[in-house]
């Protein structure tokens, strides 16, 4: 456990937004979220900001827009994991007794069209090996060898997450799909079809931190259940896998080597004194439909092996025993980088609270989040309540 | 006249290999060439050059061109096995995935990316099918 | 105090390297600071690292290079102040008794010409207003009046970094310099001429650092003297001064408002239990030569109004009671963003450990870095032995 | 045809003006507008038109086109006081540095920057100095 709360949050809706600044995003998230922990100016002194595309001094100017600055401020950049490198930075600074409230944001836009990434070399581009959805592909294409998932499995996550995301007014596509749909769409990478890939996009999202020891005994007025960080934890790869997220050009036939997202779930039920069982509801990476059921298995939801069969047992279904991604998730979401972890820590928060109206997990008590992108980095925060 | 794409990571000769290193500390292949090996941080990886040939591990095939790509498409993409114990990302010569199959055996082939600006045919590894 | 003391240090030159990867001088820097501190790989537990344009997974690449990944690798970016908030970061994670032992490093090459901040909006280019180096002028023109500092003063700066940089291996220019020369160089903008204002260019620096309860109660036999980390602080700006490296559009004629610096420098004495007087060598911002003058009075090392008569005392010179830049500053070393704080702290740690060759502030035993850029974020560390 | 630079900053008639706030529970001005006070975090500073004249406060000149920037150099680069209590980035009409002095008066000017694509006049405000 961290001893830390979630005092509140904020969301800026993640879709297209013209007209709107990554700053305006920022301060829309921080304001909603600093509003409901009923914090002001100078009731927080730190702030960690993820962005990947946000540019120079991003979290400064979100907080030079609400007249709160003076205090440090650290622009955080891990990929997809930006949020949950942000968190663990926050978690770890209060449990230091470094500070009492801490602003945890995330805002993005993230460029329109092919996203060309300075994570490659120039040569891999001109050889044609920048091609990221391809890695996706393969990976998707391992995964029937490895788990019998089948292209119908894959629609069946996006269906299952449009499902979800059609009642998340935060959500991109905000409208169910049917299977066909899916499989009419027209393929990227064999087995990838269009619609099962989520789509870069914009948002921010917002956490107010606290000092469980500097909480008020009972929550003020305006609070609703209290939740607790009991873990974040981020981690990157280890070598080995020709498929993890850090992209080399060449692994071991050694299958062995853990992923960074099972490092980094391990590192976090052990922080929390928590196993998957104790699960009531997940949100986690599906940057493409394969992903998520990789995800499974890497968190450890299921056996290796098991994901088809998790997925298809409609357990991880709204309704089901152990729903994943119940705000949609990126595929319902789209992936603003610096935002997705935050946003996924702001709807399992909302989970917890019981705020989700027809996308709420009843009951939810012990929630998971996952991000992993490249670098690599995996973050897992685990909340309670 | 060609040109690599990238010195150092392959031989343009009659038969072409990849250039790859191998650590002495604890045995595992690298490609491209390491200084440290990053399984071990050993600091003295030796050079070597590896196996031709191959089994097909995973593929797909690419059908818009990614960034800084000015080559044909559609093109296959996947990763072929080695006998030295790695697993190998690369250009495939047969681009449609369902041409191909899993352990087929794939041989080292280098092959034509574009004309740069001197008229020079850009070259690159890729594997293509090979004899059973 | 916090309670962390530095195990190695290293450091790749300062300067331009065709052909040298951001990558490759990240590991240069690593490899000799891990190499000092005699850490191997699993020998520490998270790594910081500070960088500006190195893009995606900048820290990752190095690590993987090294073979040593797994544990949580996060970029950071704050601007000049990049390694000043990494080291910030990695010694709250220590203190908090997080890691026994962690990396903090930076590397960077900065593009050539004149660099395009993210920072300005699109309207302010197009009117003229991301004039970079005007701001320095207005900021030493203003000095001119509060100060009396003259155009003969700015060169001084310029001449005595120089002289120090002489002797710096790492430093990207080893040239003395007469003030005739730098007054000859043509001017950019009234009242700096080219030789006031620092080049961006390359380089990388790293340092490790470790809880003191997890020291050996004797250094190792290859360890030099001990070098204690007393304070690692960073702070933004307050709003107020239209001068602020924030740099806002419009400030107010109320002349109060403590600057970053000042801010960061009160905090990092209270913390380490020092004031000015105690210190016995400092590195501070030089971008131009203004901005020496303008970090004595921030940091508190003459009164304000004072820098002028400072820097003429010689008191900031080599062999003078409080030698500032002994390594040449960045007028002498250029400035790499995310390597340039950690430069510093090199330096300092070398400093302390007195294997500074012909530059050495004698029996020097504390020390001061300071950064600040754009956002605005400052950061001080306070080294003592 | 004439174009601002951006809208919302100034008003571009026979005299113009520059489009600032106010703080209703500091009291201080703000330049550009804003919907919340940078000094005090108040959420509802009040839109106010800023004094057309004040006094010159630093300056410079620039000599190099800054990134983005198509109009001419030299041209002059500063800050302008104005009676609010608060001080502004500008351009300056002069831009000879010798030319200029502390305190002198200046005087809100719209002034052209280029011509935009369809041939219009991108116009921005600058300071020039005024009658004593
Ligand atoms: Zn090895
Ligand atoms: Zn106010």
């Amino acid at each position: 456990m961290t001893g830390v709360v979630i005092a509140g949050v904020g969301m800026h809706p993640f879709g297209r937004f013209e007209g709107v600044t990554t700053t305006d995003m920022g301060v829309h998230a921080v304001r909603a979220a600093l509003h409901e922990a009923g914090v002001a100016r100078g009731g927080f002194q730190a702030a960690f900001c993820g962005t990947a595309y946000g540019g120079v001094a991003t979290g400064h100017k979100v907080l030079s827009r609400l007249g709160m600055t003076g205090m440090p401020i650290v622009d955080v950049e891990a990929g997809c994991a930006s949020g949950g490198a942000a968190l663990m930075l926050a978690a770890g600074a209060l449990a230091a007794g470094q500070y009492d409230t801490v602003l945890v944001f995330g805002t993005e836009k993230m460029p329109r069209g092919i996203i060309r990434s300075s994570f490659f070399d120039p040569w891999q581009e001109e050889a044609g090996l920048a091609a990221t959805p391809s890695f996706f592909a393969l990976r998707a294409q391992r995964l029937a060898v490895t788990s019998g998932v089948t292209k119908d499995h894959l629609a069946q996550v996006v269906v299952k997450n449009r499902r979800h995301g059609a009642s998340n007014p935060d959500a991109m596509f905000q409208k169910e799909i049917t299977p066909e749909e899916v499989l009419a769409s027209r393929v990227i990478c064999e087995p990838l079809h269009l619609f099962m890939l989520c789509s870069p996009n914009e948002g921010a999202a917002a956490v107010v931190l606290r000092r469980q020891a500097d909480s008020p005994g009972s929550p003020p007025p305006r609070s609703p259940p209290h939740v607790t960080l009991a873990a974040a934890v981020l981690r990157s790869h280890l070598p080995g896998s020709v498929l993890s997220e850090s992209t080399p050009m060449s692994g071991l036939t050694d299958d062995a080597v853990p992923s960074p997202t099972t490092l980094a779930a391990t590192a976090a039920f052990e922080e929390a004194g928590l196993g998957p069982a104790d699960l009531d509801v997940v949100e986690c990476q599906d940057t493409d439909a394969a992903r998520e059921l990789i995800s499974y298995e890497e968190i450890g939801l299921c056996a290796p092996g098991g994901s088809a069969a998790l997925l298809a047992s409609g357990d991880t279904a709204l309704g089901g025993r152990l729903p994943v991604n119940p705000s949609g998730g990126l595929l319902s979401k789209g992936e603003p980088l610096g935002a997705s972890a935050l946003g996924q820590v702001v709807e399992l928060v909302r989970q917890l609270r019981g705020q989700c109206g027809d996308r709420q997990v009843d009951g939810a008590r012990v929630a998971l989040s996952h991000t992993v992108g490249r670098g690599a980095n995996a973050g897992v925060v685990i909340l309670t309540r | 006249m060609r040109t690599m794409v990238q010195p150092g990571l392959f031989t343009d000769g009659e038969v072409p290999t990849l250039l790859g290193s191998r650590c002495t500390a604890c045995g595992a292949h690298h490609f491209p060439r390491h200084d440290t090996c990053p399984y071990c941080a050993t600091e003295d990886p030796v050079p070597v050059e590896l196996a031709g040939s191959g089994t097909l591990w995973a593929w797909t095939a690419v059908t818009s061109p990614p960034p800084g790509y000015q080559g044909e498409i559609p093109y296959g993409f996947g990763i072929v096995e080695l006998p030295e114990g790695i697993r190998i990302i690369a250009r495939l010569t047969e681009s449609d995935p369902a041409a191909l199959a899993a352990g087929q055996p794939m041989e080292l082939r280098i092959v034509a990316l574009h004309a740069d600006a001197e008229g020079n045919d850009v070259v690159t590894y890729a594997f293509a099918p090979g004899a059973p």
